[in-house]
């Protein structure tokens, strides 16, 4: 496979070059120097050690909410539901945090306000998860469309909620909650950082599902994905398989609502999801739905932001906006060399692969090395019409 | 409520569905090509800045015509990333709509430093059905709209004849459920899946003009404010065929005049619920359509009990 | 019939062509001339490359090396579509109908006209399928039609879009009886047209009724080519797969207690003829065959029995499970009970992105029962401490190569590779629910797999043999079951099933003594 | 302009401010803006603005950077900024900060955090008198999101209105339901005029380019509408009341490089000049000629006190 090497690197170099060229393009148009502007992004997530903290808080979420998707994108189960889960797990994450804490007069130890954390947390996840898989299994809804709408739900919900039972006592501009107990905080990893004990999670839940990889369940979801009937032999009906891996990235979200209040914010904010849930999307198809990929791509993803804004702060004169933009590219620069790596593993492809390989939700989420991911998010696109009863 | 609030609403509806209409009929080629374009919403902005920018120097027609083309434009660049360098579809269209969200604010405020006043372009001549539109309530409705809501009405049965009676059409169609079986049919399916997307992008970024240069006459950064995600939603609902896609554009549209509007009235709620409204409806009719759905299907089944093999006759001819 | 006069007496002709995927090479060196108004048979064992070949022909492959021509004039085909425009249309035998459009609909998806007219395609169709005499729905979904219908539907489809060169890749293997005599009478009044027909098939009564030339491939390369005429029967056998051990003499089987029974069942489904009030019972030890025109009710029965689908009445019993109350529920409790599964569709059990290894041991897999290790599976469905490889070689499946995606193997030995994992199964699978086994297997490979079922039979299993084609039935077959319109119409001993009476039966001519009785006679 | 006499400042002084929204939307972030670019051509002071910091989440990070980067005033403004502001002051006590807040935070003042809010009744009454004196009504408002603030602000509006107006009909308060939907916001605004709105007041800024073109569509009268609608909405925009942070700015950074900067919080009024308001626009002859005297009177009497507003 030299030749395919050799591609790889004319690819990546044109990519990165390619990224580079727009984003001078674009800070020169505003009349600033590039160069300042990469050295801004490169400084913007290395340059202290603050920055570098902020990276890895930004990876948490991304990274859990991305990792907990794997189930469902397997089973070709295409949720977009994270935004919402978010929300509502951060809602009840700080509602039954400061339930506890009035309920033991503000002296609750730590342990108790995390339990308090992560089980509200989850169970709103869970809640907001459950919903779409109900309407899916009992009545076929697309659960594409029904967590894109609950997410707006959701979002009113948390307008409502900072706005009446949560709201905080004084007077402040955007919506928020009292600030949580000092006890409820998640403590600081490292120190003048907002890095905290959350990031151990992401660990935590991307070993376990590199061993849930090997796992039956996750063939039970392979097989699911392509060969429905084959997978009903194997115990893996349509209810069993939508309810546990929705329930599954549903905990997940929801978990990340609480780290985002209890470790970052330290209150409930209406920017609590902050898009975290897409993002999540993209970076868990960006790994390839493999653990270590997702990892990775998470960090990358973080980066991306903290280093844009340094790239904003360098460059002074352009736009906040620019940020933005550089994102953007990136993210699309990242998108196709990240697909070049798994694309020689179509080389000894499947016939009806090969001949598709070209449709796009194919070759979408071939991810490095392991087979079945093209089936996979075919059945996403073209059977989420089939099982939304769309036609 | 009074008579004029309704047409108020009503019109209102008109207004603000047409952009999705637009939109939706473009995303409707997409996603019946089995693929799904997460870059609307960038796309939309686009237009709706390009439209804007173009219309200061041209007029509201260039501006049209130039936010069409900006969709167009990366729709191209979307279809190039996907199929020539095989990067993950969604990945990619969340990276347009970032990249879109972004450019169009960098763009404005660069056009519009702090310290000037906004441009504002003359937005789409009112129709000039003079009299007919001061007919009381269904002269405001009928007749009193932009042109852009009857070239709505026009594109939309555009869209059924090509999926009805084109050759692309079927191909779409076919390639967006069986791209294998397809391909050995003879259908070229990175051609078809591309110029559905070409569609989808040019129509998102006309339905993005139509909000700046159709109504508004300015630009202002996110001014699209997350429609391109509904589109999916009333394209989803809609099951992306034309006819569908537009009353689900005009339910949700619908809703949400009614949401503003009926804020004006005695009855006080939280203005949240009001803003949810919208979006708890379309949920409950997806809900009530997927199962008359599965209940239809449920009674083919039991039809097909008729049917008899069909070789049957032959079977006595032996 | 579109074809067009001036296009009557083309040669297309092959030199030397070669094509291989990755290390497999499908074809080395292979040339074939294929000659107007005749009937051009292309047999092979399995693996042998006749649909890697048809492929070229067609433009859906390209070869590695080697060039083609029709009429002296350099032919080569960018794609399908090319291909067809010069006057080459094949029927692959993974077929190519898009499940969502109607046969009409699939017919217009390719042309040169970018309006299509529905009337004037439905019209056309409506006369070709006249002319072949059979008869398929044109409007319903494709999906919707039986495996059968469908691969009659594709062929009408072929014939009316009109083709100088028309290539069959095993066009018979799901046919019954009737569909391919009507068939077979079309293709030669094609011939007669002038049209040049590639038939790919497995089945030597075949070649000798329609063929006028013959082309072998083994291992891919060409051993044999010339006139089908003069050649017997056993020689064509001996071309296609080599020296065949004779058939092992019927040994005698004794029908223990019923296993697996079916009672008043009452079902629906869109793709078949529904089941009304259905009984059945099989016996350990038997072999009870399921005859029938395609689409009289074998597939869902099969569902139900298999406990894919949930009866709206009547039960379905099996080692004392009841099928679930939840759809689907039972089918994985019968898989546990020892059922084995061989569907028509290959494709519904076969995972093509999977390996050979995963898909041998997928149930086990799926149980998390201990995963292979350094290729030997600890895995009862492999048999013992057996490795992946044996079971392939076992079952010949060729390349014998684990890691391969399972879509690398040619359709036949896909069958094989299912085979291996329902029948190759310790302990013995109890209940063996089998549709066509043996298709698109060459003579070699079927004859295993009805050797295998037997002694399936032999040593206490019960099994069901659902096919198209009597003469798989008839093979092994104690007791044959006759159905029609989703109503079991005949249940005949082997001794009192004579090809006539089936055929009655098949064509829905019960004769009185017939039904019912003794269905109800063998249970106990 | 670097005519202008500058005083000799011995230092300039660097500073680093951050605004919650786009520095071009003609009003509360502009206003900021403009002041800093002004002090910066006088010559006293260096600056770096940052926009689009409302997510606390983001602004934190931006705050540390520039206090880590050794800047002597960094600016929060905007009350979306305070808590971070506070949280970061803590960690730099030689630094210099500003925050803002609602009228709470007047004595939230540390010694390195001096604090800032603009009199919300003065805003709120003189936009509602200036709709009042139009005699336009009934009046309808369309706004962003159902905040305190906004709810505030809105409060004093009606005063002022009834003050100037006494019949004066107002329709209640349509929410868009974002800070950007213009299309909403002007469908709303057609709505409100279906029923009977002469004149629509707004404080919002993106969705007043929806509301401003809208009620310029339907020929009625628009209060609050910023330069960011653009000419065709201000052509019917009587007034918008805006803020003046050039003189609040030039004291703090007077303060710093006098060394006495900290332990106060200081208002925008009327009186101090922080306060002020667009020309009465008379939108020919819709509005009518004495409405720019009536607008003074009551400013006076803001000033002495004669009239009291709460
Ligand atoms: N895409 C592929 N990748 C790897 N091997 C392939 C591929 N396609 C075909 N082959 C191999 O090429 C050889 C010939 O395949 P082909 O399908 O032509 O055989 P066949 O004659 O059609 O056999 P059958 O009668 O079973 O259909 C087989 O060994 C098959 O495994
Ligand atoms: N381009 C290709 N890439 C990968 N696999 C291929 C390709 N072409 C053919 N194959 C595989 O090679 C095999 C031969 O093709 P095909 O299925 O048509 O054989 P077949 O003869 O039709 O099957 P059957 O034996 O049932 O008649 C198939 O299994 C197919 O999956
Ligand atoms: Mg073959
Ligand atoms: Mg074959």
């Amino acid at each position: 496979m030299k030749a395919i090497d050799r591609r790889r690197w004319v690819l990546t170099g044109s990519v990165v070059v390619a990224v580079l060229v727009v984003a001078g393009a674009l800070i020169l148009f505003a009349g600033a120097d590039p160069f300042v502007g990469v050295q801004g992004l490169v400084q913007g997530v290395s340059s202290s050690p603050y920055r570098v903290g902020e990276v890895l808080v930004g990876a948490v979420p991304i990274g859990i909410v991305a990792l907990t998707l794997i189930p469902a994108l397997r089973a070709g189960i295409f949720s977009v539901g994270a935004e919402g889960q978010i929300v509502v797990g951060a809602i009840a994450a700080s509602g039954s945090i400061f339930a506890v804490d009035q309920v033991l007069g503000g002296a609750a130890p730590s342990i108790l306000l995390w339990m308090a954390g992560i089980v509200g947390g989850s169970a709103g996840g869970a809640v907001m998860a459950l919903i779409p898989a109900f309407l899916a299994v009992r009545w076929r809804v697309n659960e594409i469309l029904s967590t894109l709408l609950l997410n707006y739900l959701a979002a009113g919900f948390l307008g409502w909620t900072l706005r009446t039972w949560l709201a905080s006592p004084e007077e402040t501009a955007t919506p928020q909650s009292a600030r949580l107990p000092e006890a409820a905080a998640l403590p600081a990893l490292l120190p003048g950082t907002r890095a905290h004990w959350g990031i151990l999670l992401v660990v935590v839940v991307a070993v376990a599902f590199l061993l849930w990889r090997r796992s039956a369940a996750s063939t039970r979801l392979t097989v699911f994905a392509s060969r429905p009937k084959l997978a009903l032999r194997l115990g893996a009906t349509r209810s069993r398989t939508v309810y546990s891996t929705m329930l599954v990235s549903g905990v997940g979200a929801g978990v990340v609502g609480w780290i985002q209040v209890a470790g970052v914010n330290d209150r409930l904010l209406n920017s609590v999801s902050g898009g975290v849930g897409f993002s999540g999307l993209a970076v868990a198809l960006l790994g390839g739905l493999a653990p270590v990929g997702i990892v990775l791509a998470a960090l990358f993803f973080s980066a991306l932001t903290a280093g844009a804004v340094g790239m904003q702060s360098a460059t002074g004169t352009v736009p906040a906006s620019i940020a933005e933009v550089i994102k953007g590219v990136l993210l699309l620069g990242v998108a196709c060399i990240a697909a070049y790596q798994r694309h020689p593993a179509t080389v000894l492809a499947p016939a009806g692969t090969t001949s598709a390989a070209d449709e796009p939700a194919l070759s979408a989420a071939l991810p490095a090395g392991s087979g079945p991911e093209p089936e996979t998010v075919v059945g996403t696109l073209a059977e989420a019409e089939h099982r939304g009863g769309l036609r | 409520m009074s008579v004029e609030l309704w047409v108020a609403i009503i019109a209102g509806t008109l207004v603000l569905a047409t952009p999705l209409v637009f939109a939706g009929i473009g995303e409707g080629f997409v996603e019946r090509a089995g693929r799904i374009n997460l870059g609307i919403e960038g796309m939309m902005i686009m237009g709706a800045f390009v439209g804007v920018w173009a219309g200061s120097l041209g007029g509201p027609l260039i501006g049209l015509v130039a936010g069409t083309a900006v969709g167009l434009l990366m729709a191209a660049g979307m279809n190039l990333v996907v199929y020539r360098l095989h990067a993950n579809e969604i990945v990619v269209g969340l990276g347009v709509t970032m990249l879109g969200l972004g450019l169009s604010t960098y763009f404005y405020q660069l056009w519009i430093p702090s310290g000037e006043t906004n441009v504002t372009v003359q937005t789409v001549p009112r129709s000039g059905f003079g009299p007919l539109a001061d007919i009381p309530i269904v002269g405001p409705i009928l007749f009193g709209q932009s042109p852009l809501v009857y070239l709505a009405g026009v594109l939309l049965v555009a869209a059924w004849a090509v999926s009805r009676f084109t050759r692309f059409g079927l191909a779409v169609q076919a390639v967006g459920t069986d791209p294998a079986s397809a391909a050995l049919r003879g259908v070229r399916v990175q051609k078809t899946g591309a110029s559905a997307l070409l569609i989808g992008g040019a129509l998102a970024g006309l339905g993005g003009a139509v909000i700046t240069v159709g109504t508004i006459g300015s630009f202002t950064p996110d001014i699209t404010a997350g429609r391109g995600y509904i589109v999916l939603a009333i394209v989803i609902m809609g099951r992306s065929r034309p006819v569908g896609i537009a009353l689900g554009a005009l339910l949700f549209a619908f809703l949400q005049s009614f949401a503003l509007l009926s804020q004006s009235t005695a009855l006080t709620l939280p203005s949240e619920v009001y803003q949810s409204i919208p979006y708890l409806v379309t949920l409950a009719v997806l809900v009530i359509t997927s199962r008359s759905q599965l209940r239809r299907l449920y009674r083919t089944t039991r039809a097909t009990r008729a049917i008899r093999p069909a070789v049957e006759t032959k079977g006595e001819a032996t | 019939m579109t074809v067009s006069p001036p296009e009557m007496d083309r040669v297309l002709e092959a030199r030397s062509i070669s094509k291989s995927f990755g290390p497999v090479h499908a074809l080395t060196d292979v040339s074939i001339l294929v000659r107007p108004g005749a009937v051009h048979a292309l047999v092979g064992e399995n693996g042998a490359g006749k649909s890697t070949l048809a492929k070229v022909l067609a433009g859906i492959e390209q070869p590695s090396s080697g060039t083609m021509t029709i009429d002296g004039a350099a032919f080569a085909p960018r794609d399908r579509a090319d291909a067809k425009r010069a006057g080459v249309n094949m029927v692959p035998q993974q077929l190519s109908l898009v499940g969502e459009l109607s046969l009409v609909e699939n017919y217009l998806l390719v042309g040169s006209r970018r309006l299509v007219s529905r009337r004037s395609a439905r019209a056309l169709l409506k006369a070709t399928l006249e002319r072949a005499r059979v008869d398929v729905d044109l409007d319903l979904p494709t999906a919707t039609l039986s495996q059968a219908h469908r691969q009659l539907g594709e062929i009408v489809v072929a014939l009316a879009e009109g083709a100088h060169t028309l290539i069959l890749d095993e066009p018979t293997a799901s046919l019954g009886p009737l569909e391919v005599g009507g068939l077979f009478e079309h293709l030669r009044s094609l011939c007669d047209l002038g049209t040049a027909v590639v038939l790919i098939t497995h089945r030597l009564d075949e070649v000798r009724q329609v063929a006028d030339d013959l082309t072998v491939l083994s291992h891919g390369e060409n051993v044999h080519h010339g006139s089908a005429a003069r050649l017997e029967s056993t020689e064509i056998a001996r071309l296609m797969v080599g020296e065949l051990p004779p058939p092992a003499a019927r040994s005698e089987r004794r029908p223990g207690a019923t296993v697996l029974r079916a009672a008043g069942v009452v079902a629906a489904s869109t793709r078949d003829a529904s089941l009304d009030g259905v009984d059945l019972a099989v016996r350990a030890g038997e072999i009870v065959g399921i005859a029938g025109v395609a689409g009289s009710g074998q597939n869902l029965l099969l569902d139900v029995l298999g406990g894919f689908v949930k009866p709206d009445s009547g039960t379905v019993a099996f080692a004392g499970t009841e099928a679930g109350s939840r759809a689907g529920a039972s089918a994985a409790a019968f898989q546990r009970a020892g059922l084995a599964w061989i569907p028509e569709e290959r494709t519904e059990a076969v995972v093509p992105a999977m390996s050979l290894r995963e898909n041998l041991t997928v149930y086990s897999a799926a149980v998390g029962a201990a995963r292979k290790r350094g290729g030997a599976t600890r895995d009862a469905r492999t048999g013992g401490t057996q490795t992946v490889e044996d079971t392939l070689s076992a079952y010949d499946v060729r390349p014998v190569r684990p890691e391969l995606a399972a879509s690398g193997l040619s359709g036949g030995n896909q069958q094989k590779l299912l085979a291996a994992r329902e029948l190759g199964a310790s302990p013995a699978p109890r209940v063996v629910l089998a549709y066509g086994p043996t298709q698109g297997l060459d003579l070699r490979a079927s004859q295993a797999i009805r050797e295998r079922l037997v002694d399936l039979a032999v040593g206490g299993s019960a099994v069901v043999v659902a096919s198209h084609d009597l003469e798989e039935i008839l093979g092994v077959a104690d007791r044959v079951v006759v159905m029609f319109a989703g109503r079991i119409v005949a249940d005949l001993p082997i001794a009192e099933a004579d090809t006539e009476r089936i055929g009655r039966a098949i064509a829905g001519l019960v004769d009185g003594s017939a039904p019912d009785s003794p269905a109800r006679g063998d249970v106990e | 302009s670097s005519d202008s006499t500058a005083p000799a400042v011995d230092k300039v002084i660097k500073v680093g401010a951050l605004t919650p929204g786009n520095t071009n939307d003609g009003a509360f972030n502009q206003a900021l803006a403009d002041a800093l670019e002004k002090l910066k051509d006088e010559g006293l002071i260096d600056y770096e603005l940052r926009d689009q910091m409302s997510d606390p989440a983001e602004s934190e990070p931006v705050i540390a950077d520039f206090a880590s980067q050794g800047y002597d005033l960094i600016i929060g403004h905007g009350i979306e900024l305070g808590d971070a502001v506070f949280s970061v002051a803590g960690d730099f006590p030689d630094v210099h900060f500003t925050a803002s807040g609602g009228p709470d935070i007047l004595e939230k003042y540390t010694d390195n955090v001096e604090t800032w809010t603009y009199d919300t009744p003065q805003v709120g009454y003189l936009s509602g008198y200036i709709a009042g004196v139009t005699g336009a009504s009934p009046i309808g408002r369309v706004e962003s999101m159902e905040l305190d603030f906004v709810k505030a602000t809105d409060s004093f509006f009606q005063q002022g209105v009834t003050a100037a107006n006494p019949s004066a009909e107002l329709l209640p308060v349509v929410y868009a339901g974002s800070f950007d939907d213009a299309q909403a916001a002007a469908a709303a605004t057609t709505g409100l005029v279906g029923q009977g709105a002469k004149l629509v007041y707004t404080t919002g800024d993106g969705i007043a380019t929806g509301v401003g073109s809208a009620a310029a569509e339907a020929g009625v009268l628009s209060v609050g509408v910023s330069s960011a609608a653009g000419e065709a909405a201000l052509a019917n925009n009587v007034s918008t009341v805006d803020l003046d942070m050039y003189p609040i700015i030039k004291a703090w950074v007077e303060e710093v490089a006098a060394g006495d900067f900290g332990g106060k919080g200081v208002t925008s009024t009327l009186q101090n000049g922080g306060i002020v308001y667009s020309p009465i626009n008379d939108v020919d002859g819709a509005v009518p000629a004495d409405a720019a005297a009536k607008v003074d009177d009551v400013i006076a009497g803001i000033t002495d006190g004669s009239v009291t507003i709460g």
